[in-house]
This record gives C-alpha cells, structure tokens and sequence, in this order.
C-alpha cells in the first residue's frame, strides 16, 4: 500500500515531466501540423544551457535564463528554417525537424563533449523531503512537481484568459478560419514554437540533473513524447495532460512489479515446459512486466490508433 | 417497379450535430434522365450529393442505385456499381500527367483491379480508350502536361472526362460551370450533353442558363427540403419555387 | 506477353524502346565492369553495401515517393527478412539441403511480404500522421523484442551463419568479395527493374494517384486502402529481398539492423535522394554510403557534415539529389547547358572552397577544444600546421570568407545565364 | 547515367583509402571502436590509451624486431556490427594484420566470427582478433577460436571476484541483482546466483531482474523496489548510462548498502557519480590505479596526463595488449606471420607495470589476472578521473584470479 503512494509520487514525477514536453509538441503540431521531431532535442538544450549557465550564476538563474534561450532558438527555427520548407508541404517539414534533431545532437557533443555532465541539483534541494516505509522522497522530486504543476496552470491560464490564448485556442480547432480573420498566422506560428520550444527548455532544465545530462538525452526520450501526444489526442491540451500521466504511471507500475508471463501462461491453463531451456517459447515464459514495461506506450499506442485513430481526447483524425 | 429508377431516396435525413441539413428528401430519377437539383445557397446541394455518393453517412433514409440499397458501402463500392461524380472544388490528381489522369480513371471499368503484373503502357486498348476520351473532351494538345498546369476550364473538363471515363451510367456532377466564363461555360455544356448521351445525369449548377438548356426534370432543393420536381417549364411557373428561390434568381439574371 | 511487345512497339506510349532500356544496360555493364576498375576488397565491401542499401532505398521510396506513406519503422522489413535467411541459412546447413545460396533472397523477400501483409492489414488503413505513427510504434515494438526474443533474434550477437554452406553454385562457393558482389548486382538489377516495373502497373500507377488525391481515386472505384496495402506489401519484398542479400553479404545479423537509427537513416537516404524520381534513392544511397564509409575514416565529425548536409538539401533541394540533377533537364533539352558550365565554374568553385573552409574551421575548433596537450600539430588538406598559432586561423578565415565573398558576386551570373538557358533561342534576347 | 559515373567516383574514393596500404612500413593496429555517436567518448578514450600505449612502451623504447613502430590505426565503427565488419575489411586491406576491439561484446562476436571466416578463407592475409574489453563469457567458451585473444577477465571471472569480497562480508544477508536485458547482463546474474549460492548459500537473493537497455529514462521504480526488498547489497552489470541512472536513483532513494559493479568509473561517469557514489560503488577491474602499485605505472600515468589532461586510464590493460603483443612480436620474430605471433601470444607470462602477472591461458585465449576490487571515492585518490577529485582505490585483490575456472572451448589449431 506505501509502495503504492510512493509509485504514484514518481510516476507523477515522469508524468509531469512528460506532460511540459508533450503540452508544447501538442500545440505546435496541432497549430502547424509539424511533427516536431527536434522537440526533444530542446529538451536536451535545455538541459546543457542550464549547466553551463549554473556554473557560472547558479541553478536558479539556469532555471530562469536557459528557457528563454532555448525560446529564442526555437523561435529563430522557425523563422528561417521552418518557414522555409512549410512551402514545400509537411513531409519535408518534418523531415527537417528530423534533420534538425540530428543536427542538435552532433552540435551539442561537439561544444560539451559526449561525457555525461555533472550536473546536479541545486543544495539546498539535496534533501529528504520525507519518507514513506523508508523510501525516501527527495525534496527536488517535489519541486518538480511544483513547477510542472505551475507551468500547467498558467498555460491553462493564458490560453483560456487571455486574447492570445483565444487565438490559438481557435486555430487549434479552425487552423484556416484564423488566418481568415486576418490575425498574423506567421506571427502565432513563431510565438507558439517558440514557447512550446520554451516549455521544453524548462523540462530539461529541472530533469537535467536527475535524470542525466547526455548527449543521447533527447534521443531517450523523443519518439515517447510523440506516443503521448497520439495517445492523448491532438490539439488537446488535457488529452496531453492525461496520456503523460497515464504513461508516467504505467512505465512506473510497470516496473515496480514483478508480473511474470510464466504465472499468467500457467493461470491460464498452459503447462510450462519441463526443459525451459530448449523450448521454443522459453523467452516468452521468462518474460516479465519490467522487461516490457517501456514498450508498453508503444502498444498503447498502435492499438489506440487502430481503433480510435484521433486519440483519447482528440477531435480530429491525427 | 425499382428497376425503372436509376436513382432512388427515401425519405434520405442528415444532421451535423444538432443541425438538420436535409430534411427527408424523396426522390426518384429514371434511367436515362437528366436530372439538375437547384436550390438557393446552403439548401444543402452538396451534402445531398455527398450522402449519395457515400461520402458521408446518411442520419436516415435510403439510397437506392439502380435498386439496390447503398448503405454502408464505401465510395469505390458505389463506384464500380456504376455511379460516378465530380466535385464542386476541382479534384484531380495535380501531379501526373493529363493522359495519366484520364488512363487512371480507366483502369478498374477496364478490369485491370489491382493487378501488379500488367504493364498499363502495354495496353493498346487502355492507350487508345484514354486517347479517345482526350480527344472528346478536347485535351488532345495537353495530354502529357502536369494535370496541375492546365488552365481552369481545361481542368473541369478533365474532372468531367474522368468521372466518365469509367463508363458509369450514373453520372452526378457538382457544379461543372462554377466560376466559368460565358465562352467556356459553352463549351463545358456541350461537352456534357455529348458525354452524357444515353447515360443518367444529376448534377447540381447554380447557372440557370445550364440548368434550363440540359435538364430533362428539375427539382428544387430549400434547406433541406424538396419544394418542387417536374419539367423546367413546371417548375418555372411554380409559384412556391418563384417565392422561394427562382424569382430572386431570375430577376438577377435579366 | 510476345504478343504483347510486339504489338506494343507501335504504341505511343510504351514498348521496350532503346532509349528507355539505355540507362538499364549502361548501368548493368558499369556494375558488371566496375570491379575489374576497383580491385581492392574494401571498394568491393563498399560497393555490396552500396547496392544492398539501393535496394533497400528504393522499396522504401515504393511508399514515400510512389505512395504517399512515410515510414517511421522500414528496417523491421528488411531487418525480420534478413534474420529468416540466417535461419534458413543455417537450416539448410543442418539438414544439407539442396538449396542454392543465390535462391536465399527470396526466401527473405517472401517473409518481408508476410510480415507486410500482417502489419499492413490494419497499418495502411489511413495515410499520413496515422500511418507514420503506427509504423513508428510497430518498428519500435519489434526492435524491442529483438533484444527479448532471443531465441529468434539472438539477442545482442545477433544470428549468424556461413554463406559457404552449400554445395558450389556452378563451380562458384561464394568464399569471396567478388562473388557476393555479381550475385548481389543480379540482384539489385533483377529488383530495381521489377520495381520500376511496378509503377508502371495499374496498382503502381494508383499509387500514385493515392498519393496525389486519395478522395478521388476511391470515386474512380479504388479503394485507397487497398492500394496503399498492395504497394506496402510489394515495398515489404524487395525490403526482405535487402535483408536476404545483406545476410548473405554480412553472414550475420544484429539488433541495429531492425532499430530505429536504421529506420531514420533510410528516410534520410531516400529524401537525400530525392523521392520525386526513380532514380533518387539510388544517388541517395551511393552519396550515403560513401559519406558514412569513407568520410568517417577522415574526420571524426562526419554525423556533423551529414546533418548540415541533409538540412540543407530539405532548405534548399526539396526535390533532393535527383531533383538538382533534373532541373538540368530542360535547359540540356533545349541545348543550352553550355552557358550554364562557365558560371558554374565561377561560383562553385568558391563556394566549395568555402565549405571546405568552414569545415577547415569547424576540425580547427574541434582540435583546439578536444586535442591532447602538446599535440598542436594538425594536418588538414595536405597541410601540417600548428593549431595554436594565429596564422593558420587567419588563412583559414581569410580563405574562407574570400571564397564566399566571390560565390555572393557571381550568383547573379548564375541566375541570369540560368534563365537564359532555360528560355527558348527565340525569346532570348 | 548519372549513378553510373557516382559508382565510378565512390569506388575511386573507396581505392585512395585502401592505397594508404602502399605505405606500410610500421606494424599497424587497427583500433576498429566508436568514435562518433553515444558512445564514442569511451572509444576515444580508448584510443587515447592506445596511442600513448604504443609511443610510450613500443616507439620510445626503440620499436620491436628490427626498429619497427607501433601505429595505431583508427576505425569509426558506430558500435555497429555492421560498420564494424565494413571497417575490418577496410583495415585488412591497408594490410592490417592485428585488430583491436572492445565496445560491445555484440560486436566482438561479429569481428571474431568475420575474422575466423577471413582466415580460413584467405589464408595470405590473416589478422589477429585483440579483444581488450568484450567481456561476454562464450567468446572463450562456446564461440572461441584461434585468433581470438581477450586481455580483460570476462564476466564469469569478474563476477567469481566480486562474490569472493562479498562472501568476505559478514553484513550482506540479502543481495538484490539487476541488470540490462541482454546476453551481459543475464550472463553477469547468472553468475550471481550460481557463485553466491556455493560461497555464502545463506546469502539470500531477493530480488533477480532486467530492464530494457537503453530505454529506461527513470530508474526510480526499480530503486524502490530495491529499497523495499531491504537487500544489503546490490549487483549490476549495466554500463554507460543505464549504470549511472540506476545508481543515483537507488542511492538517492535512500539505500545505504554497497553495490557491486563491473563499470562505473571513467568516462564522465565518476564525474557524474562525484559525492553521491561515494562509499555505495564498488567495482571490479583489473589493472591498479589507485595507490599506483609501482613507480613505472605512476610515471606511465602522470606522463599520459601531461598529454591527456582530461583523460583517464581507465583501462590499464591497454598497455598490456601493447606490451604483450610487442613482446610476442619479438619472441615470433615476425609481424607479418600471424600464426607465429599468436602461438608466441599463447601461453605468455606477461609482467605488467600495474602490479600483476598476466598469463594467457592456451586452452581459451582468456588472459588470467590479478583482479581488485575497487571502491569510488575521493581519499587517497592519487590519480583521479574525470578531473572530479574522485577516483577508484583498490580495496581488495584476488590473484590470478579463475586460474582454475573451466572453459568449454574447443579450440581449432591450423
């Protein structure tokens, strides 16, 4: 039962995590219709201006300058690179976003090398936070916490309060009726990838020092955040909150317990064979809920897009 | 007595959401006819055509072609029972060549289905079919020009030449005169008339010089609703077509 | 079929004319001469791998450029062919069957297609995001499960097997480069006929017409579905046919042949390429081949060049390799190509001296940053220097921004004789 | 037409690498490991050791034979196994005849298995397979030739040494063993359970468990269950960064116990792990960097870092291979025969600088060492890694250690 809380905490940690990634690659695929394949990458910028930056000042001012760096560098992307081939149709586009990614990554280990960064959180983090059944709970694991939460809400907060919001709002469902309307589509197009960049940026900023600052960073978690925002649904902001999560807690459930094939075969009725060894089927007998547990969005996902091709929450066909 | 009837709905219902765009639309279509709905804007024209054309799928009622019930079939089902249409926004395929496109819309009427071991190019047939149906709708010049160059009437008249081209006896055209000068506009309902000899024709045109010179019947589409059917003359002088429709159009015409 | 070409030779339109079987038979005697040019078995390790990803490019380019359908997880295809001919392989070993070697591709071929067919009976059902998506999730679900499977996949070693397990092939045991490299051209020109013969079937053709207006190829009574299905089964064989001859080429088969590197790197191939001609994938294979083979062996940041280099093709090339080449075409058909050589001359050539330069620059840092201490020395193009000396930064630069500088001035050159060589003598003024 | 002359210039690309072979006057070693992509900063490093290896203890001293130098001859292999196998026919036909590998025993089974049918296949040029690091079991059990040779212990004799020290340990009551879902990392709990069960059978074994490779992005569930399991002590086998993601999570969810590793020290990793690893992280190697065991090895050292200032020798059998391969080339006579140089391989006694004396077992081409049993912190750290005031101190060594241990291959003589 403690077991149970303390998975819930962590893989609300994953999922929040998830979720900044997911909300920015939402609305600027559902805005632009671009596969932001680089989405990941920013992350992983993120995460490297911050380390170089708290070197210098600190944390807390990574965490406060290094999004509005990786902001202006996705902005600039979308300004001179992506504007560019949207002209030539989506299929280029997103296959620039897969250059890009590429691209980012060979940069970033030609300035900061390919070794791990020892980039850590902030002292005054490095704490216990509290334990349940002597599993601790890091202090930096709740702040987490804290700031996805807030990012969230003030997300929530400017696309459903304000003027802007209300625009991109309308061009998530009306893409074309707003560009009628005469609002400077380009404009919005370049604010939201810069901020969904930005979002990003932030991510990697805080998941940096606990989950690794590497060059194969965005690598690890690129083709998830897609699976999320496919699960969840396009241009849906709460479908992105709920598929993070739902991801978050499965990948974490999935690995915290040891359910084996060989119990599932045998509930069922199979005999397992005597000599495991020589059997055909004797990895599918080992196997065990850890060992897939990472795949497991994968699935999810194939299956969603065979029956439900537009997503938990999404309106559109993908 | 279905056998008679080329086209036939029953009592064909269809809402978007809470609106109800058609209304129970009854109306049969004989073999051999050549049938025009009208109606003012947003009557609901193109989403009758696309209930029959099972585009969409119909909230109530029937579609019958030829008899048989088209319920649940898909575009290309309907298709190679015989019924062929064009669209109101031209559709054709940009890319390939005016010959190509014309060759493509020949391929499953000339039985060829999916077959991966003929060499269409070897088709004497297939060539000479495409060529004569070039020839008719007078794109012999352009025939290997990108479809997508070709100017705005020359590509009506592809759109029309490959929803015929199939060899379906039921041919239902969106608007074939949209946004046409009065010359080409000549030309295109020539065309028609000659394409559509012996064959059923329904279409839908706002151009009442069009409607008038081909239809054999008229029916008369208000939101959602059929308020007339009968011969142009009949449904000139129907007084409940004139208050809701014709008369605007006629004043604005002459 | 006689029947058929000869009737077909007074046809417009199709026939087997010279001019259409020209690139075929030149390109079959280069591949047939080419290894008494190039002797050494490293070119002809090169050119196996050059060939096998040609056709593992041009499968893929059967769904990106013919169909319309991006692929996120094609190595699986080749990948689960390639392991199957392993197995058999080596089956056919212990039971010494009597199965000769140059055979084996198809077995690779057909266990493609299965899989195609099983993975494109609900894949193919929509095109676009939904298709890319359940191709990314697909390949990454069987990529993980070659690590799991083990008894199929073999886990991190992979399979392997002996190519030389049969009985000779007409005196011919298969113990050498040489002889991997004619059977795997056999290959490679028997497949990439067959699958420009493809396109040009009815199904081929509909690809097309999918690809271009899914909604109106349904209404001409085809169902787009099952039109996307066929090509992506046909696309599945000649990827297994890939796996087949890389078996037999590598005698061994790894995770990374089913992974999503290997995925993303024949999207970039093919797009390199250019997917808008036949051709394409086989320009995009050759320059990829050679760049990750031999440019690597220069510098170690050759990933840094491919991605500048693939950035700016999908900037400024949409149309990739093949589209550059074809934009030629006009102004060659016109006989007007020779004013274009001399502006040519004058602006590219800086220009590459530019890019040479920038990359001069770019191994300059990279020596400067990462290099052991004490080791200053770097040789670049021939030259040894000292990289913590100022003068060689200054050539550098100096070469560099000069040679940009000349490209800047002469790109008008190049775009006025562009257009002049692309107008009519007539209208020329 | 136009693929046609771009074959023509490929394969003229192709032959001016191959005709750098024209030149070969030194003995050439290819070094066929990753150089650019996720793992290439352990395969620079590598290459680092090599290179220095071979100027300081082969070129400086005067060459071998007749004045013959030592090159080290790099080949970016991506960690393919693919590229690998391209890369090796590259190198045979610069007239390579010695390969060195050691990133991946994926690719070491590729290389062996490719280098065994190359020489039986083209008996004129030969090569010998130095496999410095792969430390799969079955490369000198089940899968092993002739050609190859292994300098490092491989797993099964890492794994008898680390679960000596344990057996030693009177705290350990339950030990919880984790691992990557591979041929490694099954193999390492494999040999967990079966020398933990002989040597302390009261040792109980609470938790045995894989994860995917490379695709865990947060390993604290799996570090709550080692909590939760209440294990003393934790086994893995994982490398790169599945070694550094799981050892931060389990120590920074709380656990206080050692965990016994095989690589968690060099390449930013030490760097990376800083305080947090200290007194958690301990890990078998062989080769003694820490207190340097002979003034030789501390000059080797401090003359590598004057070069190297970011450098690490993480791999002191670098400089075995070289030495051991110098020191055969010399008994043999000869560089270009092969055969002769690896009968005088086999069966060497080897002293090294690193304080042990390394003999290469015939029977199996397994190189038979002292091992340590080393332990991350930063006292008594004369050389660090990583530049992070941590480092690896020799804890405890077992001699020569699987002297004894047995071996299933069958080797083929030719």
């Amino acid at each position: 039962m403690d077991l149970i809380l303390v998975n819930l905490i962590d893989g609300l940690v994953t999922g929040l995590l998830l979720f900044m990634l997911s909300a920015g690659l939402t609305l600027i695929f559902s805005m632009m219709g671009v596969l932001n394949f680089a989405h990941a990458s920013f992350y992983m910028l993120g995460a490297y201006f911050a380390y170089q930056i708290s070197l210098y000042l600190g944390f807390w001012m990574g965490l406060l300058i290094a999004p509005v760096i990786v902001g202006i560098a996705g902005a600039g992307v979308e300004r001179y690179g992506l504007r560019r081939v949207h002209q030539y149709g989506h299929v280029p586009e997103l296959i620039f976003t897969f250059g890009l990614a590429l691209l980012i990554e060979e940069i970033v280990q030609f300035i900061w090398g390919k070794n791990q960064m020892p980039y850590s959180p902030p002292e005054i983090l490095q704490f216990t936070l509290f334990s349940i059944a002597g599993n601790a709970i890091p202090a930096y694991k709740i702040f987490m916490i804290c700031m996805s939460m807030g990012i969230f809400i003030s997300l929530l907060f400017v696309l459903t309060r304000t003027r802007v919001g209300m625009v991109i709002q309308a061009a998530l469902s009306y893409p074309k009726t707003v560009e009628a309307l005469g609002h400077n589509v380009p404009l919005v197009f370049m604010g939201v990838f810069g901020v969904g960049t930005a979002l990003a940026g932030v991510a990697g900023v805080i998941a940096g020092p606990v989950l690794g600052t590497f060059p194969g960073m965005a690598f690890l978690l690129g083709s998830i955040v897609f699976v999320t925002i496919v699960i969840g649904g396009l241009g849906s902001l709460w479908g992105a909150l709920v598929a993070s999560l739902l991801i978050g807690w499965i990948t974490t459930f999935a690995a915290s317990y040891n359910v084996a094939m060989a119990d599932i075969l045998m509930a069922v009725g199979f005999e397992q064979p005597i000599d495991l060894s020589e059997s055909a089927w004797r990895d599918l007998w080992s196997l065990t809920l850890p060992q897939i547990g990472p795949i497991l969005p994968y699935l999810l996902m194939v299956l969603i897009l065979v029956f439900r091709p537009y997503g938990l929450f999404g309106k559109r066909d993908v | 007595m279905s056998a008679a009837a080329a086209l036939q709905l029953e009592g064909l219902r269809k809402s978007f959401g809470k609106t109800e765009i058609i209304r129970g639309v009854d109306l049969s279509i004989a073999k051999g006819e050549r049938h025009a709905v009208i109606g003012p804007n947003g009557a609901g024209k193109s989403t009758l055509f696309n209930l029959i054309t099972g585009r969409f799928p119909p909230t109530g009622g029937k579609v019958r072609l030829h008899g048989q019930d088209l319920a649940g079939l898909a575009p290309f089902q309907i298709n190679r029972m015989g019924l062929s249409r064009s669209f109101q926004i031209t559709n054709i395929f940009p890319k390939m060549s005016v010959f190509e496109n014309v060759r493509c819309s020949l391929l499953w009427a000339k039985g060829y289905r999916y077959s991966f071991w003929n060499m269409v190019s070897k088709s004497r047939d297939l060539t000479q079919a495409a060529d004569a149906i070039l020839e008719q709708i007078n794109l012999t010049e352009r025939r290997e020009l990108p479809a997508g160059v070709l100017s705005y009437a020359e590509q009506r008249a592809l759109e029309i030449g490959i929803t015929m081209a199939g060899g379906a006896d039921v041919i239902m055209l969106d608007e074939p005169t949209a946004g046409m000068s009065h010359s080409e506009t000549d030309y295109i309902v020539d065309l028609i008339r000659q394409v559509t000899e012996n064959k059923t024709l329904i279409m839908v045109e706002h151009d009442m010089g069009v409607v008038f010179g081909l239809a054999d019947r008229i029916s008369v589409l208000v939101y959602g609703e059929i308020v007339a059917t009968g011969r142009p003359e009949e449904v000139r002088a129907n007084p409940k077509v004139q208050e809701a429709y014709l008369g605007a159009a006629l004043e604005a015409e002459h | 079929m006689t029947q058929a070409l000869h009737k077909s030779t007074h046809a417009p339109q199709g026939g087997i004319t010279l001019a259409s079987a020209m690139p075929w038979i030149i390109s079959t005697v280069v591949l047939l001469v080419i290894p008494f040019v190039f002797t050494s078995n490293s070119a002809i390790t090169i050119m196996n791998q050059m060939a096998i990803t040609i056709i593992f490019a041009l499968a893929y380019n059967m769904l990106l450029g013919q169909g319309g359908m991006l692929s996120f997880g094609h190595a699986v295809y080749m990948g689960v062919g390639g392991f199957m001919c392993v197995h058999v392989m080596n089956y056919v070993e212990d039971y010494s069957l009597p199965l000769p070697l140059p055979l084996l591709p198809v077995f690779g071929g057909l266990f493609g297609l299965g899989l195609a067919t099983i993975v494109g009976s609900f894949s193919t059902r929509k095109a676009g995001t939904v298709f890319a998506m359940i191709s990314l999730g697909v390949g990454e679900l069987i990529a993980a499960c070659s690590v799991i499977i083990v008894v199929f996949f073999g886990g991190e070693e992979g399979v392997s097997g002996d190519r030389t397990y049969g009985l000779p092939f007409f005196g011919v045991e298969f113990l050498h480069q040489i002889e991997v490299y004619y059977l795997i051209v056999f290959w490679l020109i028997l497949s990439a006929l067959l699958m420009y013969l493809f396109s040009r079937t009815p199904v081929g053709r509909m690809a097309n017409a999918v690809r271009d207006n899914p909604e109106r190829a349904e209404f001409l009574g085809y169902s787009a579905r099952w039109v996307r299905f066929f090509s992506f089964c046909a696309s599945g064989f000649f990827c297994g046919v890939a796996g087949g001859l890389f078996a037999i080429n590598y005698e061994i088969l790894t995770e990374e042949n089913l992974n999503l590197v290997q995925s993303g790197s024949i999207l970039l191939i093919t797009f390199l390429g250019g997917v808008g001609f036949f051709f394409g994938p086989i320009i995009g294979a050759i320059v990829f081949t050679l760049l990750s083979t031999v440019l690597s062996l220069q510098t170690e940041l050759w990933q840094l060049y491919v991605g500048a280099l693939f950035l700016a093709t999908v900037m400024y090339f949409p149309g990739g390799l093949a589209g550059v080449i074809m934009m030629h075409w006009p102004a060659f058909r016109l006989g007007n190509a020779r004013m274009l050589v001399l502006p040519y001359i004058k602006t590219f050539i800086p220009c590459l001296i530019g890019i040479l330069g920038t990359a001069a620059l770019i191994e300059m840092i990279f020596h400067l940053r990462h290099g052991a201490v004490g080791d200053e020395e770097m040789t670049l193009f021939w030259t040894t220097f000292n990289v913590h000396a100022v003068l060689p930064w200054l050539i550098a630069i100096a070469i560099t921004g000069a040679a940009f500088w000349l490209t800047r001035r002469n790109i008008p050159e190049v775009v006025d004789a562009w257009h002049r060589a692309n107008s009519l003598p007539g209208a020329a003024t | 037409m136009r693929n046609t002359t771009t074959l023509g210039l490929t394969a003229a690309l192709a032959l001016s690498v191959s005709a750098t072979a024209v030149w070969a006057e030194n003995i050439k070693i290819a070094f066929i490991d990753p150089l650019s992509g996720p793992f290439a900063s352990t395969g620079t490093n590598g290459l680092h050791q090599y290179e220095f290896a071979a100027q300081t203890m082969v070129n400086d001293k005067g060459g071998v034979l007749e004045g013959d130098m030592f090159e080290i001859v790099p080949f970016d292999n991506k960690v393919s196994p693919k590229e690998s196998l391209i890369q090796l026919q590259v190198a045979i036909d610069q007239g390579i005849r010695f390969v060195a590998q050691g990133n991946s025993s994926g690719v070491a089974h590729a290389i062996t298995e490719a280098v065994e049918k190359h020489n039986k296949r083209n008996p004129d040029s030969r090569v010998l397979f130095l496999n410095y690091a792969a430390v799969d079991p079955a490369l000198t059990n089940d899968k092993c030739n002739f050609w190859h040779f292994r300098f490092d212990a491989n797993a099964d004799i890492k794994m008898d040494a680390l679960t000596d020290v344990m057996a030693e340990n009177e705290d350990i009551a339950k030990v919880y063993i984790i691992g990557q879902d591979y041929s490694f990392g099954k193999a390492v709990a494999a040999a967990a359970v079966a020398n933990l069960g002989e040597k302390r059978p009261d040792i109980e074994i609470v938790g045995n468990e894989l994860h995917p490779i490379g695709k865990v992005k947060d390993f604290t569930p799996y570090a709550r269950k080692v909590i939760a399991s209440e294990a003393d002590a934790v086994i893995t086998g994982n490398w790169g960064s599945d070694m550094l993601g799981l050892g931060k999570a389990i120590i920074e969810n709380g656990f206080s116990g050692p965990i016994y590793t095989y690589y968690a020290a060099g390449s930013g990793m030490t760097g990376a792990f800083g305080e947090t690893g200290k007194g958690a992280i301990r890990l078998v190697s062989e080769g003694q960097v820490n207190p340097p065991p002979t003034d030789e090895a501390k000059a080797y050292y401090e003359a590598f870092l004057a070069k190297y200032p970011d450098g690490n020798i993480d791999q002191a059998r670098i400089s075995n291979v070289i030495g051991m391969l110098a020191q055969a080339i010399n008994e043999a006579g000869t560089a270009t025969d092969v055969v002769a140089v690896a009968n005088a391989l086999e069966g060497m006694e080897y002293d090294s600088m690193w304080g042990t004396k390394i003999y290469m077992r015939p029977n199996d081409h397994q190189a038979i060492q002292n091992l340590h049993i080393n332990a991350h912190t930063d006292e008594g750290v004369t050389f660090d890694y990583d530049n992070s005031g941590f480092g690896v101190v020799s804890e405890s060594m077992i001699e020569m250690a699987g002297m004894d241990s047995p071996s299933t291959c069958d080797m083929k003589r030719p």
